[in-house]
């Protein structure tokens, strides 16, 4: 048993511990470094772990030595290495913006982060239903306090509802997750998985509920409408890293979505195969419609590029709810996409906001605006990946998903919105473009408000997150086939069943 | 009586208690009470201010006795007055004054008055010389005063003031 | 008889908790409401005890223990909230 | 012989809670009140307890006396909840059937200075 | 029994989303803390009800309850009062930053 | 290959000509010229084997999945495009040069003009369709760059973003009918589709694709109603207008529509929506063309109506109109970039370009007027200049095209109607500007521009005149070549001779021309008539509308959704928790309850159920009493460690108790800066509707419990009480299982409560509350700050719970307990101390900082897991040895007690720290005595 597939949750508990330890007694400069490294271990094991994976194998690993479905498993496929490496990117980037100051804002910014890990990480690797609860709730707490870093009322106040909302969210998930065990009696997935399949007939109505109830769980973690209001005054108020690292946390309830939606009710899974399809693809619809309305009448950046989120998260769940191969790989190439330059934009934000003085990102004509070049250079490379023009990675992923919607039925549904959601989030942030670079307030432009270029600022993180971009786009091909490859391995989820439980699905 | 067992007696206390909550005498849990009892005064001595000289133990044994005895008393008589209802009881505020002066001993008579039938110590005055009684049948304040400074005061100061 | 004896012993304390429960309810003022809580503290504490005989277990011992060391501390807190309002200073 | 001492214990036991809880009900007002929970229920609790003790230790291997900690622990708390229960109630100046002593009265009042009676 | 618990359940249930749906953040803190109770009773009872057979491995013993939700029961304890701790403290802290105790942080001439 | 430098040339050259701007704005015309011209070297050496009738394709991966390849592909179509627009390309380069006001940042302006070019030259040089769309958005997006170029006026902005908008919409409804028709056809390679045509006009998707494609088409070529964002670019400068108007941008949806005209062309659908539109721009923009004030105006709705002329060329579909077509393309692009030149030349002169003041300039510019009286006299289709040529093919075809028709005789009709009105804004263009009188109040006084700043126009008007005077030497071979490939097949017989016999197409060019002279005699009088229709028609006020319509709606729905209010918020997600759950409850039709037997219900429960509910209703009833209703939560929680009690579970039961009173401490720690009571709420319908919404989710969890426990399953729980003994070494299973068949979960558990206490930490780090000098009700509080009785008490309490503590951590892997319980115990021991005896004595006694002891809990419990990596097991397995010592006898030591220390470590240091933390806060003076 390769304890690889145990390590990327080792790194950043046990970094997190060290950190808390020793935050008290170390350096700044120290702390910093030991972060960053940890950072990049668990970067490296992810792409050791993606490397093991990619040929097909699914790794699983027996915590405490019990085997399944008894005792907790980790599990480890193409999806979640991919996962995996995706979050550690973010995280380096996050951090590494971090560095500019967020992290000493407060205390205890280092191990916090490194738990957050740790619970992002956990999620995508755990195969028991209870033990993804638990780790939900580790990086839900790590997010809270993550989210009022630094203080503010602003913070505060969205803190307060963020958190509200998400603990409702456990207690449902936590009935959902009673009913599961009380009616199937095991809590592995891949044995909830098999017995589900077998369900009789009288029971399933209470199964069907508790597969809503979970999917109600995930989609508001993944912020799929209606469920998606408590996302954009969360992201707005938080820090710019924070921001940044916390795209992935919509995706990790698109994880779970993806997976329950796949192992559970997938194409073989009996009677209740296809349950999420319809919901996951109506729902995808909507929340793309109504996160780009909201960006559209949004008033400020932050709280645009937040409903640009949602936006973009409807678009990996019509993806997801087409549930075909191609919609799949396409869908978790636009996840990627979107994450990384989601996390660019809110990275970009904040210095254009710092540059504003007391307009901060509000959507209004400002002063000029320092380093107006660069700024305004990487608003329109980042506006032009977020609305899915060509030729960058928007584009392809949107195309991916367009090409394989055509394969439905529903295809001018799906084409209609997408397509005008598209031109509503380009009209956004043509608008949002034209007030923060080019619309000068009159008085500023006499000259009496010079502004100041933050000093020693160069954007890396977001030049980073964008050369990942660029890598997304240049490698397309290689990469939609290495998706084409991981929904293969997803939709048929017989290897899952086979390497935790050493069964074939009957 | 010194850094290594600041309390004996609490020491010899904790270990007794140990071989209770293990329900067991065998020589293991004894030994397990013996450390426990050393190293927990150990560690909270510190939150001992004064160290609580025992002087008389058996005078504080037969207190013991005399308070259980009349716990016993009282609340069949409680029971009485409750059955009887509201009507037939006569409740009074006593005034006690103490002569007991340690912290500790001022505690463990409002305590025993507390535990023992029909009175409850509801008041301490800020210099701790009034412990102001509430009894719930009170035909005799006076007698009650008496009964408790006797009862309960005397044995307890002769406890832990040694006079 | 010892079953009789449980049995009229379990109506007993269910009432008195039955009765604590509806000074609980109530009241009429906040004190009264702690000491209900405190007593159905001690009630349960009965009901323990008594569980313990009826089942012939010892494993409910250990609850009873803690709600007679532990149960008076929310009292405490409470009514030190009445009397000063920040319980810690 | 021990099951009918059993029997009398658990029954006095129940009857001394219930009383206990009867008085919290029937009295007329809180300083009463307190005096049925706190007392009646330290014999019913303890008769429990004592009835407890002699069961396990007739059922079992050995004798059983951990339920002698509840009663220490009771003993030592109970009051402490009594007192401060009823400081409370001073404090609050709730509605007593008797006067209250005026040195509690005028301290209350003063604010912790005590004017000696 | 099976269906007196379930009324507490629901109850408990019904109790906390009342008081989550009150504006004040005081409320829907102890609207948490019923559902928590809710929700415990739930995943507990999840493991059907047996009376007098503790999960506690004895030589006499002839059954036991089902020992898992339990566990899982205690996990969510203690999730729940670590959460309940921090959703009061940030309410708090709230409370000072807003000067409302409104959970939308609206004063109340706002309201 | 060299295709691919003539397209990447411009593209990654723009970088390099905004560099060079650091060193002087000739540096960067130079760089960009250059540039340009490498363009057309790598262009040029492919000439010869186009001309030869080749087809030249280049092929490089990209996404193969989705068919997206970088193929790239020249024939005579984009060949003759890709000329056009290198040429004006660099003309304009030239021209800007001079054109472009000192102050200005030519580097800028350079970069968005070749990345521009690199754009355009994709679209025309592209094989696969997507890929073409992919330059196409550049386009799109370039030209907003190069409208927004001087972005302080508003229009600039308001121009350059609706220009955006509108061909980024026509570029998405592009995207969605190429995806169509690559469906239809089954490859995106333009070879392959354009051989399926029959195929795809017989596929019932038909349709669909082509009203998407023309769209794309119709809001890049600023047809009717598209149209109105052409002329708000003009607020560009004229360089950007001379190239965008002329030969490139709006050329693209032309060159579409050739592209595909073998594919899509034919059908009654085509010619109807194709030729209706070409028709319709025609005659619209050549009539709001005359009345435009504005130089550049004027030009711009010329673009428009010629755009609609080729157009209509197309929708015909006979190979003539095709060809036709083909070399109006042409013609306009020479005649109108000369145009823009020379309108550019003027307005830079005069300082204006409002034709009602530029008056009588040929006493002042000569030159510049002839240049423009020859490019406007093609532009109105004089013979002898190319647009003559062209413009008598259009008319040729039209007629041709009506004679089978009914009503034939109206096309044609139009169509002169159409003609006379472009004499008549040419001649409008050529007579007011440089003859009609003398110039009124001109900002500057004009005379001739830089002689360099004239050559673009004069090679672009000797185009004309040649193409016009020897079309058969000039432009014959590159048109048959561009025809043929937009035809593929054998192009029809033609003769660009100027004179072919006194036939009907003379007719209408000299009924076209006379008319026009008269209409423009006829002018005051209609510019009254269009004054007034003007306002009426301009679909550009309307498209500002809808989208501020549509701005307005995005805001009012997001508001609707959204007040910003929690208790929304938990609404939505608690109403599609009920809706969804019951949904798929209802939605098998499986029946409510099972077939389990039930246990029977006993007085007592049932009593105590009652109490249970009558108590929760209590504190509903309560809780705007803040403090009562916590006490009545707390008795709650007593009566839910009851059931624990009852059902089996002492350690919940333990866990539910402890956990209670620390709440209850908690709560009142933050209480007592809180307000104490809830203010009224507004609204009875408010209340009644939470308790419906209550009541229904009360009543789901209810049903979904009881349908859980009425049906039998059969749990995989018998492993752990089969295991937990001889494999797990403990008794108790609840706590094996929590620190050994599933500790992990444990483990993340103990991160949470550490997280929590960290993040109170941070949160309450620092703060410090003035806290209320009265209670509730306006009493001062009382003067006793630690009564002596409980202060001696608790601290003899101390050492007993501790013991306690020890007691129940270390039994708990045998019977209830365990280090979550025990390090409660301890916490609640210890916050007794703060309790009863202060804050400043207790901290003299302990040291106040917890962070040490969490983070040494979970280092222990992760060490432990991980010493058994160390002996080659899994994270987390647990080992444990029966030890004999002398005298203690028999003693088990179990790993997994490690893990429960570590966990009771976090939890007293947690516990601890968040209650400290809070206790901690009030940090005012006290009146009253010091304990």
């Amino acid at each position: 048993m390769s304890h690889l597939v145990i390590a990327p949750l080792l790194v950043p508990l046990l970094a997190g511990i060290a950190l808390l330890l020793l935050g008290l007694t170390l350096s700044s400069p120290a702390r910093r470094t030991l972060s960053l490294a940890a950072v990049w271990v668990q970067l490296l094991l992810a792409i050791e772990l993606w490397h093991l994976t990619s040929g097909g194998v699914v790794l699983v690993y027996h915590l405490g030595n019990w085997p399944p479905p008894w005792g907790i498993v980790l599990v480890a496929d193409r999806l979640t290495s991919w996962m995996l490496v995706l979050t550690a990117l973010l995280a380096l980037f996050a951090l590494l913006d971090a560095f500019r100051g967020t992290d000493r804002a407060g205390c205890h910014f280092h191990p916090l982060f490194h738990w957050q890990l740790f619970g992002v990480n956990g999620a995508f690797l755990t195969g028991d239903l209870f033990n993804l609860f638990v780790f939900f709730e580790v990086l839900l707490s790590a997010s809270y306090a993550l989210l009022i870093h630094g203080g503010g009322t602003e913070r505060v106040r969205a803190g307060l509802q963020f958190v509200v909302i998400n603990l409702v969210g456990s207690t449902l998930f936590l009935f959902a997750a009673g009913t599961f065990y009380g009616l199937l009696g095991t809590l592995n997935l891949a044995d909830l998985a098999l017995k589900i399949a077998q369900i009789p007939a009288d029971d399933q109505g209470p199964v069907r509920a508790a597969a809503f109830l979970l999917f109600t769980v995930f989609a508001l973690k993944a912020a799929l409408a209606p469920l998606h209001l408590w996302l954009p005054p969360a992201y707005a108020a938080t820090s710019a890293p924070v921001a940044a690292f916390f795209a992935i946390m919509t995706k990790v309830g698109a994880y779970a979505l993806l997976r329950i939606e796949t192992l559970f009710f997938g194409d073989n899974a009996g009677p209740l195969s296809g349950l999420y399809d319809d919901w996951l693809l109506i729902l995808g619809l909507i929340s793309l419609v109504l996160g780009a309305l909201g960006a559209l009448a949004a008033t400020a950046l932050r709280q645009q590029i937040a409903h640009l989120t949602v936006a973009s998260v409807g678009l990996v769940f019509v993806a997801f709810g087409v549930e075909t191969r191609a919609s799949i790989a396409a869908g978790l190439y636009y996840l990627t996409h979107s994450t990384l330059v989601t996390a660019a934009f809110f990275l970009l934000a904040d210095p254009i906001a710092r540059n504003r003085d007391s307009l901060a990102d509000r959507l209004a004509p400002g002063p000029a605006l320092a380093q107006a070049g660069l700024l305004g250079g990487l608003f329109v490379v980042i506006a032009i990946l977020v609305v899915g023009l060509p030729p960058l990675s928007g584009f392809i992923g949107k195309l991916g998903i367009l090409s394989a919607a055509l394969d439905t039925g529903d295809w001018p549904w799906i084409f209609g919105v997408i397509l005008f959601s598209s031109l509503i989030a380009l009209l956004a942030l043509a608008r949002s473009g034209t007030l923060l670079f080019l619309h000068r307030r009159p008085a500023v432009m006499e000259g009496r408000d010079h502004p100041k270029p933050i000093p020693g600022y160069l954007p890396w993180p977001t030049l980073g997150l964008l050369m990942l971009a660029l890598a997304l786009t240049i490698g397309a091909g290689w990469m939609l086939d290495a998706a084409q490859a991981l929904a293969g391995q997803l939709c048929d989820a017989g290897d899952y069943l086979h390497a935790v439980l050493q069964v074939d699905r009957p | 009586m010194n850094r290594w067992l600041p309390h004996p007696f609490l020491s010899l206390l904790l270990a007794f208690i140990w071989v209770l909550l293990a329900n067991s005498l065998s020589p293991g849990q004894i030994a397990l009470g013996v450390l426990l009892g050393w190293l927990i005064p150990l560690f909270t001595s510190r939150f001992w201010p004064e160290r609580t000289i025992i002087h008389h133990p058996l005078t504080l044994l037969g207190f013991v006795l005399i308070v259980c005895g009349d716990i016993l008393i009282a609340n069949v008589q409680v029971a009485w007055l409750i059955i009887r209802g509201p009507r037939h009881i006569r409740p009074a505020f006593v005034v006690v004054p103490l002569d007991l002066r340690s912290e500790i001993g001022i505690s463990l008579l409002a305590n025993t008055i507390s535990l023992t039938p029909g009175t409850v110590s509801s008041w301490l005055s800020p210099d701790r010389r009034f412990l102001v009684v509430q009894g719930l049948d009170v035909p005799d304040p006076e007698a009650l005063v008496a009964v408790i400074k006797r009862r309960y005061e005397t044995p307890l100061r002769k406890v832990f003031e040694s006079c | 008889m010892l079953k009789i004896a449980l049995a009229l012993a379990f109506a007993l304390v269910g009432g008195a908790i039955a009765l604590n429960l509806w000074r609980l309810i109530t009241g009429p003022s906040a004190l009264d409401r702690i000491l209900a809580l405190d007593t159905l503290y001690v009630n349960a504490i009965a009901l323990l005890v008594l569980l313990g005989i009826h089942l012939d277990s010892a494993l409910y011992f250990e609850a009873a223990l803690l709600i007679a060391m532990m149960g008076f501390v929310g009292t405490v807190a409470l009514c030190k909230y009445l009397l000063r309002g920040d319980i810690i200073e | 012989m021990a099951e009918y001492l059993l029997a009398a214990l658990i029954l006095s036991g129940g009857l001394f809670t219930f009383i206990g809880s009867l008085g919290l009900v029937r009295m007329p007002d809180f300083y009463t009140r307190l005096h049925g929970p706190t007392k009646a229920t330290t014999l019913g609790v303890g008769s429990l307890l004592i009835a407890s003790m002699l069961h396990f230790s007739t059922r079992e291997s050995g004798l059983s006396f951990h339920e002698v900690l509840v009663t220490l622990f009771l003993f030592i708390t109970a009051p402490v909840s009594a007192h401060l229960l009823s400081k409370a109630a001073l404090h609050l100046r709730l509605p007593s059937s008797v006067r209250l002593p005026r040195l509690v009265i005028e301290t209350e009042q003063n604010d912790g200075q005590v004017n000696r009676p | 029994m099976e269906a007196l618990l379930s009324l507490m359940i629901g109850t408990l249930t019904a109790g906390g989303v009342y008081l989550l749906l009150r504006a004040r953040s005081f409320a829907v803190v102890l609207g948490l803390a019923l559902l928590s109770y809710a929700v415990n009773l739930f995943l507990f009872a999840s493991g059907r009800l047996i009376l007098g057979a503790p999960p506690i491995i004895d030589p006499r013993a002839g059954q036991y309850t089902d020992p898992l939700p339990q566990a899982l029961v205690l996990t969510a304890i203690v999730i729940g009062f670590a959460m309940t701790a921090f959703v009061i403290v940030l309410a708090l802290k709230a409370y000072v930053e807003l000067n409302s105790d409104h959970v939308d942080g609206r004063t109340d001439q706002e309201l | 290959m060299s295709l691919l430098f003539t397209i990447l040339l411009p593209l990654f050259g723009a970088p390099t000509a905004f560099w060079a701007s650091r060193f002087g704005r000739i540096k960067s015309a130079w760089t960009a010229g250059i540039i340009t011209s490498g363009a057309v070297l790598c262009l040029v050496t492919e000439i010869p084997s186009v001309a030869a009738g080749q087809t030249l394709l280049w092929h490089l991966e990209w996404v193969p999945m989705l068919g997206v390849d970088l193929d790239l592909r020249l024939d005579g179509l984009g060949l003759l495009f890709a000329l056009l627009i290198l040429a004006i390309g660099l003309l304009v380069i030239l021209y800007a040069r001079y054109y472009l006001p000192e102050r200005d940042d030519l580097g800028r302006f350079y970069a968005y003009l070749l990345f521009f070019m690199g754009a355009m030259l994709g679209i025309v040089l592209s094989e696969n369709l997507i890929l073409m769309l992919v330059f196409w958005e550049l386009t799109s997006l370039s030209s907003f760059l190069l409208i927004s170029y001087s972005y302080r006026k508003r229009e600039s902005r308001q121009g350059a973003r609706m220009a955006l908008a509108i061909t980024g919409m026509g570029g998405l409804a592009l995207l969605g009918g190429i995806l169509l028709l690559g469906e239809v056809a089954g490859s995106h390679q333009l070879s392959a589709v354009l051989v399926r045509g029959e195929a795809v006009r017989a596929d019932p998707l038909y349709i669909p694709l082509l009203i998407l494609i023309l769209l794309g088409v119709f809001t890049k070529s600023a047809q009717c109603p598209f149209h109105f964002w052409l002329p708000r670019a003009m607020v560009a400068p004229t360089p950007v207008s001379a190239y965008l108007h002329s030969a490139t941008m709006v050329k693209a949806g032309i060159f579409l529509l050739a592209r595909l005209f073998p594919v899509l062309s034919g059908t009654t659908a085509w010619t109807w929506l194709v030729m209706g539109a070409g028709l319709v721009t025609l005659l619209f923009g050549a009539w709001i063309a005359l009345f435009k004030h504005d130089l550049k105006g004027l030009l711009a709705y010329s673009t428009i109506s010629h755009l609609g002329l080729i157009t209509l060329l197309l929708g015909m579909g006979t190979p003539l109109a095709a060809v036709a077509a083909v070399f109006h393309v042409f013609n306009h692009a020479t005649f109108k970039a000369s145009l823009f030149m020379a309108a550019g030349i003027i307005d830079h002169e005069c300082g204006t370009r409002d034709m009602r003041r530029i008056n009588g300039l040929w006493r002042f510019m000569p030159y510049t007027g002839t240049l423009a009286m020859v490019a406007a006299a093609s532009m109105a289709g004089v013979p002898l200049f190319n647009g003559f040529l062209s413009k008598e093919m259009f008319f040729a075809e039209t007629a041709n095209f009506a004679t089978g028709l009914d009503h034939g005789w109206l096309l044609p009709l139009l169509v002169v109607i159409a003609g006379a009105l472009a004499v008549a804004y040419s001649l409008r263009f050529i007579h007011d500007v440089f003859f009609n009188g003398t110039p009124v109040d001109l900002p500057r006084m004009p005379h001739e521009p830089p002689f360099w700043m004239k050559v673009p126009a004069a090679v672009l008007v000797g185009a004309c005149l040649l193409v016009g005077i020897v079309p058969e030497v000039t432009v014959d071979p590159i048109l048959r070549l561009a025809a043929g490939s937009v035809l593929q097949g054998p192009l029809p017989e033609f003769d660009l001779g100027i004179w072919h016999g006194f036939e009907l197409p003379v007719v209408m060019s000299l009924t076209a021309l006379l008319a026009g002279v008269f209409l423009y005699a006829l002018r005051r009088r209609l510019f009254r008539l269009a004054a007034r229709l003007e306002r009426r028609i301009d679909a550009g006020i309307l498209y500002e509308r809808s989208l501020a319509e549509l701005r307005l709606f995005a805001a009012w729905i997001t508001r609707r959704l959204d007040g910003s209010s929690l208790q929304q918020r938990l609404l939505f997600l608690l109403l599609a928790a009920l809706a969804l759950g019951t949904w798929g409850f209802v939605g098998a039709s499986a029946p409510l309850l099972g077939s389990r037997i039930l246990m029977p219900i006993d007085g007592m429960s049932l009593m105590i159920t009652a109490g249970f509910i009558l108590v929760i209703l209590t504190t509903l009833g309560l809780q705007k009493q803040r403090f009562t209703a916590l006490i009545v939560v707390g008795a709650l929680g007593l009566l839910v460690s009851l059931v624990f009690v009852k059902f089996s579970a002492p350690d919940l039961a333990l866990t539910q108790l402890v956990v209670e009173i620390v709440t209850i401490v908690l709560l009142l720690l933050a209480l007592y800066f809180l307000p104490q009571q809830s203010p009224d709420e507004p609204g009875r319908v408010r209340v009644g509707r939470d308790a419906l919404v209550a009541c229904a989710f009360g009543l789901g969890t209810g049903l979904l419990s009881m349908s859980i426990l009425t049906r039998p399953f059969t749990p995989i729980s018998g492993y752990f009480l089969d295991n937990s003994l001889p494999k797990g070494g403990g008794a108790n299973v609840v706590n094996v299982i929590l620190v050994d068949f599933r500790g992990f979960d444990t483990l993340g558990e103990i991160t949470v409560l550490a997280l929590a206490a960290l993040a109170i930490h941070a949160l309450l780090k620092g703060l410090r509350l003035p806290g209320l000098t009265r209670d509730n009700e306006g009493r001062p509080w009382n003067w006793d700050l630690h009564p002596v009785i409980m202060a001696v008490l608790s601290r003899l309490l101390l050492p007993l719970a501790l013991l306690v503590a020890v007691f129940i951590l270390l039994r708990g892997h045998n019977a209830p307990g365990g280090g979550f319980i025990a390090g409660l115990i301890s916490a609640v021991a210890l916050i007794l101390q703060y309790l009863s005896n202060g804050v400043t004595w207790t901290h003299q006694r302990l040291s106040g900082n917890m962070l040490p002891p969490i983070g040494a809990g979970l280092l222990l419990a992760s060490l432990t897991g991980l010493a058994s990596l160390w002996f080659g097991h899994p994270f987390l397995t647990s080992a444990f040895i029966h030890v004999h010592w002398p005298i203690v006898g028999d003693f088990e030591l179990v790993s997994a007690m490690l893990f429960d220390l570590g966990v009771y470590l976090v939890v007293v240091g947690a516990t601890l720290l968040i209650l400290i933390q809070l206790g901690g806060m009030h940090r005012a003076t006290h009146p009253g005595k010091r304990g």
